[in-house]
């Protein structure tokens, strides 16, 4: 009888099945091993197979909290994982991954995804995840003492393969393929997550926050890698003007398009109008949802005042609940070297590491401290399109300078209480 | 132990019974009203099933009333109807006639014995709104709290908008209401347009009214932001200026924590609230304007406030299209530029219950330039 | 010159003026002391004109907390109030006011309004609010030593008034004109808030509870006495079955009205058809807002299975935010004896009582042990319209029998961990 | 104290350059690309300003891949489109073509070879949308805290939808996530539809590992409901089994606080969250099926909740509308209805979170019945 019943009921089906990849990577490196060929983690894929198929027999997990493993100089990058079943399956029982950064928007080349393979076909379990959901290659089971050559063939690669982030510090940022492939994008979203990804190689590589913080790059607000609800700093292309109207292309679409119902009606403010002959759109209604634009992309265009968004908080539910990014800056220029979005977050985590509790992101703290103070921090105006709403409760604090002179604000001051006045940064001056 | 009681002593007896207040037509007619129409502007035709019709009329009052003023209403309800009147949920007067052709006589007589004038009342048949009179609180006329006067706003407001109480000119209906603290003894917090009075300093400890009169353990943990730390030796307790948010909870605990400042206490502005479920589910108001002094009598920079946030509306609304109904289709980014008032950082949402507050940021970048 | 320079400037513009108001009993009042009336709290409006000029001029209040006052076996029902400019003005020392419990509806016979006129002449100020906004008739001021007498007096009133709510107790109920006038209402709003008032007078005179807490009646989703804002346990009429229509009436107004663009287009669900004949509407998607009833009350009108939808929570901000009231009881019938919703509010009562802490309004409670708790304690089902949308976290809380059996449940148990398991009033089977 | 490093030594040199990743026509006309067609489902046609046109060809993948496989994948770009491939923000794999006629070839070898579907495309301006992969996470695979499988209920998920991946036969954009604890790590909190995994019971505290592994003060202060009490003489913790929400933070903190109970653990099933900001803002999912059990390999009850929802959706939404948009049309109680699902008590928020549940609540009494 096979080893793995319950397993082999998976493969049926058409979608592609992750057993016989894994499968597939046994079967290959078995006969590999035979043939002589160096491979450090022999029967790994394997002994994941028999792991696996205890979970589906046991209905739980059979992996372990990982200890801290890492490569020299880093202290991210690798999730150190333990089989509880090691003396049954010693083939997975140190089974870390590694976190490989990838090019931004998830280009490649055939030659430098083959360095990686073969690499990982020697140091490892020859099992990867394409891609790990912040959208790093994920390096799937090795042992603690293969961790380190394996990143030294990566460094020796052309071009190299660095690793990315993991613990509490930068995650590998990620961006959408943009200006490479999509006319959708409103600025260069794989330059701006390279740039960045460069700019804070440290924070990327060594955990020193109070937790994980994540940028991710879409170029218009479709946000094709989810950054509004994934990362704690998203930059979403937007633009400010008219959108672009070839009046000729929409008149083409008119022809097969029921433009009335599926372009006019669905817009989010009513701010189209269709004639039969020309569309129109009252710009100053508009909000920039990109319907339109994704239904006639023939014949609509964001407008030229390009720029992005930048939406702050987004993270998973623990623990206070889910965030949504939210608004902080509604529109800034996104211009090479990308020095104000640079600043913007440095300023950030310098007060985010002031004053930030342990594994409290960032989207949390500024739910603790406050907008107010956020702005201050990263020196940026209000503008009402931070909120959907103002404020249901008159709970507002007034500083110092905002109040008149008052025989009352005297005898306070006599008395020794202190009235709020919140200045960030100004120590400098 | 009950003492000796004289035998009309009663306990418990709770209000009249209403039956005992309402005319025979009403009686009659009771759950079976068929339809009503608006005459005019403070005038409704009620038909009943039966057949039967009678017209209210309705007046504004400043609700604070002199016992006087109350008899000569009697007085004209005698005249008119049988000696039955009622007041409504916002402090307008109604007469109830079953006479048409007395109508006018005594909106006259009303109007020349009281001054109250004929007006507040709706149509949405015709989509035709008159402004009603704003509910609102005691103020400086009776509370121990209030941070502005509620009378005398009411007052300055309502003789600006005079005309539209007078007149079905709006395209929907508005609410206007004010309360004198955050306490908001009233509706304000779901109002199309509300005032309310706000401190904006802490409060100021008087350590030997604290000692007298307070219970020093419940005035710290009346404190919403944990700003008032006991002393205990010294028997009073301490501010911390920085957290206080000057709402007043302390003082309504313990007499030693006054927070009145003439010059900067004032009102806040709040817009954009609805109760009732007419196309748009009910909203909490939003603070439009952080802050506008006291300036006893007439309150001119208030005023002007409220009135540039209600021809906003009043002039670019649709017809039925409420306050909130109206910013949500215009985006809060073209009220403020229409209202011609400046969107501040204290419009913002950071009072400490976390998600709340969030709920108003914007998530997504739908916006309006 | 006037004593009142300030005030002087309020009877300016066409509104009536409350200082009118004050300065004429003022005036009637001096003329009648002039002729012998006893009038107990002579010079109190005069006095109340000068104590509030002093607030125009320093622009605060001149009123202290107020003691304890109150009448014989009654703990609430009156508000106590001081000057703090007694020695200035010693008229308005004392300026308690009465909180006296309206009949529903705000319906008087003139009668009855004269003889609570002619006692508060003799033992008050002869000022009155109509009506305070939790809809008491308000009599502003008089001094400690003539409540008493004053309520007395209201006993053998014929008909008699008794005393409202105030402090930690039930608070006086109100209830929209309803079925006395209003075509629209879809329960007895009038009946009910007299028996609910009746019900529950010792609730009302006694205060005993963790806080506030208030009723309010009214008759349709139009909510004309603003019960959802303003009421812990709001009962607003509904209905569930279909809007009658009158095509004829219909077409009277189709006349005149424009019925597409201003009760169509504004049905919030789209639910309605015009087809310039006839009137539809999807009564499986109307909401019952009631906006194409109030534009057409000759055509439409509310289902025949009427009755009414209970909120709970409604209240001010302090302290944890304002809150709109929302739906416990999606619909109940409403019924005399009215026992069931008599029973309801008991049960919550005795309830906050026991878990509620110091002013804690029954919505915070709910927050704070969530509807589960309080669905027991009512002892109704849940539904779905209860919420606007279901929970966007998983983190929920299952019982006891909501478990399957399981060694690990076992084990649990073994080391004393309690699974929780909430039922409430079991205990009396 | 920098050893002595080989000259090949780098570090913090980053990832490569995209640029060299771009095939020659991406290059020349980067951000210059004027529109895009679906030419069928998985193949999207290209067009730049100057007149390129490249043919992107889509295939679905099961993420979790072998190097053997991917190896293969590089064959075929070799082949076909001169050494370049992409994956894309769904775990999908693209191939850039620049000559229309190989794309049949294409999708032939690629299936041949792999097995991977083609599909997964959506075509905005016909309206017509396929399916496409579900993000999901590690699962049993390699994660130390999942209440369920991830890779395995994907294949059983999508085995189901199929023909909807290879199709572009759907109403709008429909997104499924999955991740196997609450941590989320996916975007599963704004999907269409979501699997999560969750725990139903409280941690079994094992004294001597956490004696051993775990510092007593921070694994306390882990647990968002305060429910763990530490044992200081026995250098252990114990949990409060009645304010435990199983949410496995402690265990994040601490190995000696497992919580798998294999009969009472399982999944949620949450669904209408969205990301985009296309006609309606972003959402949050919500949670619409408390729980349905682990049932390894193909966790038919799971599937059929997830087909249920899918296809009350799929077969009565409009055109271009997302879930989230469907169900504020059509209201949630007849979005139960539909899916033939049961609304039960947990699925109102009761998080110790006060207003953001609430912001849930319905205030106003709009309903359908
Ligand atoms: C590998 C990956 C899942 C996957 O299969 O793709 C993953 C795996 C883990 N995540 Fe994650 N997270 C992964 C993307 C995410 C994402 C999605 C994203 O980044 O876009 C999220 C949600 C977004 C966010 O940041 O909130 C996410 C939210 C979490 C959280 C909750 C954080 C929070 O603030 O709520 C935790 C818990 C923690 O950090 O202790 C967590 C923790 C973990 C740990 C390290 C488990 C732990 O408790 O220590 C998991 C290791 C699994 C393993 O054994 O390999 N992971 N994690 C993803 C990273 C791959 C990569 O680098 O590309
Ligand atoms: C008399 C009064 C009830 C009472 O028992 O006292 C009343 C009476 C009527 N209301 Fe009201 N409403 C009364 C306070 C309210 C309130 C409460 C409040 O203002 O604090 C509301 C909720 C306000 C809110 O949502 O903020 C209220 C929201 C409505 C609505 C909903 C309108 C809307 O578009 O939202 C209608 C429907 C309509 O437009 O006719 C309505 C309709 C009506 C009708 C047409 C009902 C009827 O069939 O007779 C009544 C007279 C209309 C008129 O004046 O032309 N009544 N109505 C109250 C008069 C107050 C006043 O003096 O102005
Ligand atoms: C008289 C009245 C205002 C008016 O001018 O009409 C009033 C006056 C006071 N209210 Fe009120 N409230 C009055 C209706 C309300 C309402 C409206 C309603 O009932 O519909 C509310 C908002 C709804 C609610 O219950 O939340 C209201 C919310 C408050 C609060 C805040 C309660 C909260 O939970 O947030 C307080 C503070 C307190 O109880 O300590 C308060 C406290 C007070 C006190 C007793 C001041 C205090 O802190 O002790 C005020 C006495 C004023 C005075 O000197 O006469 N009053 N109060 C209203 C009662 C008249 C009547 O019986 O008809
Ligand atoms: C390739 C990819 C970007 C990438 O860098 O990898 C991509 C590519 C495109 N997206 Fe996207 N989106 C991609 C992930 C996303 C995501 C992220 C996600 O799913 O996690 C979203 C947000 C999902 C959400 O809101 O929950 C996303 C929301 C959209 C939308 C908004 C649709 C809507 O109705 O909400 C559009 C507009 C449209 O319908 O064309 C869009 C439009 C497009 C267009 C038409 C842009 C263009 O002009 O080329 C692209 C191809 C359409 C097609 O497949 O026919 N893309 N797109 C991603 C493909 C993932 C996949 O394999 O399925
Ligand atoms: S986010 Fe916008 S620019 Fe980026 S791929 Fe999607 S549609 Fe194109
Ligand atoms: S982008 Fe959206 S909001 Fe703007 S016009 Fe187009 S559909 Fe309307
Ligand atoms: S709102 Fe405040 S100040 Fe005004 S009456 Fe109520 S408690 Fe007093
Ligand atoms: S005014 Fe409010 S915030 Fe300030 S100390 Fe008093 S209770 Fe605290
Ligand atoms: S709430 Fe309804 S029933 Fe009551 S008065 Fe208003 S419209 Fe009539
Ligand atoms: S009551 Fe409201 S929801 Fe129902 S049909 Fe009429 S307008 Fe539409
Ligand atoms: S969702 Fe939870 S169980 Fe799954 S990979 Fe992330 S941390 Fe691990
Ligand atoms: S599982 Fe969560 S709620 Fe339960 S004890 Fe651990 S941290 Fe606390």
């Amino acid at each position: 009888m096979s080893e793995t019943p319950l397993l082999d009921q998976i493969p049926d089906g058409p979608w592609p099945s992750f057993v016989k990849e894994i499968r597939k990577t046994a079967e290959i490196q078995d006969k590999l091993v035979a043939e002589g060929k160096e491979i450090k983690m022999p029967g790994s894929a394997r002994g994941l197979l028999k792991q696996l198929e205890r979970s589906y027999k046991d209905k739980r997990t059979h992996w372990k909290h990982g200890g801290i493993v890492a490569v020299v100089g880093y202290g991210g990058g690798v999730i150190g994982r333990y089989s509880d079943l090691e003396d049954e399956i010693p083939e997975v029982h140190h089974f870390h991954t590694i976190r490989v950064n990838m090019p931004a928007g998830w280009f490649y080349t055939t030659k430098a995804l083959r360095q990686l393979c073969d690499a990982w076909e020697k140091w490892g379990s020859g099992i990867t995840n394409f891609h790990g959901s912040t959208g790093d290659i994920i390096l799937l089971g090795t042992r603690s003492e293969y961790l380190q050559p394996m990143f030294e063939e990566m460094m020796r690669m052309d071009p190299p393969f660095d690793i990315g982030g993991s613990g509490s510090d930068l995650r590998t940022p990620s961006a959408c393929m943009g200006p490479a492939m999509c006319e959708f994008a409103c600025y260069d979203t794989l330059d701006l997550c390279y740039e960045l990804t460069m700019e804070f190689q440290n924070e990327l590589h060594r955990p020193m926050w109070p937790y994980k913080f994540k940028f991710k790059c879409s170029g218009c607000p479709n946000d094709c890698v989810a950054a509004k609800a994934r990362s704690d700093f998203a930059i979403i292309g937007t633009w400010k003007d008219e959108i672009q109207i070839d009046q000729e292309a929409v008149r083409e679409y008119a022809k097969w398009m029921d433009i009335e119902n599926e372009v006019v009606k669905l817009c989010p403010t009513g701010a189209i109008k269709w004639d039969g002959k020309e569309l129109t759109i009252d710009n100053k209604n508009c909000v920039r949802c990109m319907h339109c634009i994704n239904k006639m992309p023939k014949a609509l265009k964001p407008g030229k005042e390009r720029g992005a968004t930048i939406l702050i908080g987004g993270k998973a539910p623990f623990v206070e609940g889910a965030i949504l990014g939210w608004v902080a800056v509604p529109f800034i220029e996104i211009k090479k070297p990308y020095t104000e979005i640079k600043e913007m977050a440095e300023r950030l985590w310098e007060w985010w590491d002031d004053v930030g509790k342990f594994r409290e992101r960032v989207g949390e703290l500024i739910w603790r401290r406050g907008m107010r103070e956020f702005l201050r921090v990263i020196g940026k105006d209000v503008d009402v399109r931070m909120i959907r709403y103002p404020r249901t409760n008159p709970f507002m604090f007034f500083e110092k300078h905002e109040l008149r002179p008052s025989k009352y604000l005297e005898e306070l001051d006599k008395k020794g209480v202190k009235i709020r006045s919140f200045t960030y940064g100004e120590e400098e001056e | 132990m009950a003492e000796e009681r004289p035998e009309w002593w009663k306990t418990d007896f709770g209000p009249p019974h209403y039956e005992l207040m309402l005319p025979e037509v009403l009686k009659k007619n009771y759950g079976k009203w068929a339809y009503h129409e608006v005459v005019k502007c403070g005038v409704i035709k009620r038909v009943a099933e039966s057949g039967d019709t009678i017209y209210v009329v309705r007046f504004g009052t400043p609700r604070l009333l002199s016992i006087y003023t109350i008899k000569e209403l009697c007085d004209i309800a005698d005249k008119y109807t049988g000696g039955y009147l009622r007041w409504t949920s916002r402090h307008n007067v109604e007469f109830i006639l079953t006479d048409e052709s007395k109508i006018d006589d005594l909106i006259k007589e009303v109007q020349e014995r009281t001054g109250f004038p004929c007006g507040g009342t709706w149509d949405a048949p015709t989509g035709k709104y008159a402004l009603s009179n704003i509910i609102h609180t005691q103020g400086w006329i009776h509370c121990h709290t209030p941070a502005i006067d509620a009378s005398g706003i009411v007052k300055a407001v309502m003789d600006e908008l005079y005309e539209y109480f007078v007149e079905m000119k709006l395209p929907a209906m508005c609410r206007i209401s004010l309360a004198c603290c955050g306490n908001m003894c009233g509706a304000v917090h779901a109002s199309d347009i509300s005032i309310v009075g706000i401190h904006r300093a802490p409060p100021l400890v008087d350590d030997d009214a604290v000692r007298r009169t307070c219970e020093l353990p419940s005035t710290a943990a009346a404190c919403p932001n944990a700003a008032i730390r006991i002393k205990a030796k010294e028997k009073t307790v301490e501010v911390d200026g920085e957290k206080c948010m000057y709402c007043g909870n302390c003082y309504t605990m313990c007499p030693g924590m006054p927070l009145f400042d003439p010059e900067n206490d004032g009102a806040a502005i709040l817009c954009a609230g609805k109760v009732s479920d007419a196309r748009h589910r009910p909203e909490l108001s939003k603070v439009v304007v952080p802050w506008v002094p006291n300036e006893p009598p007439r309150w001119p920079t208030l005023v002007s406030y409220v009135k540039k946030i209600f021809l906003a509306w009043a002039e670019n609304a649709r017809k039925h299209e409420r306050m909130a109904e109206f910013v949500e289709r215009i985006g809060w980014e073209r009220f403020f530029d229409l209202a011609g008032i400046e969107f501040t950082e204290h419009l913002i949402d950071d009072f400490r219950i976390v998600p709340f507050m969030y709920d108003s940021y914007r998530v997504g970048t739908q916006f309006r330039w």
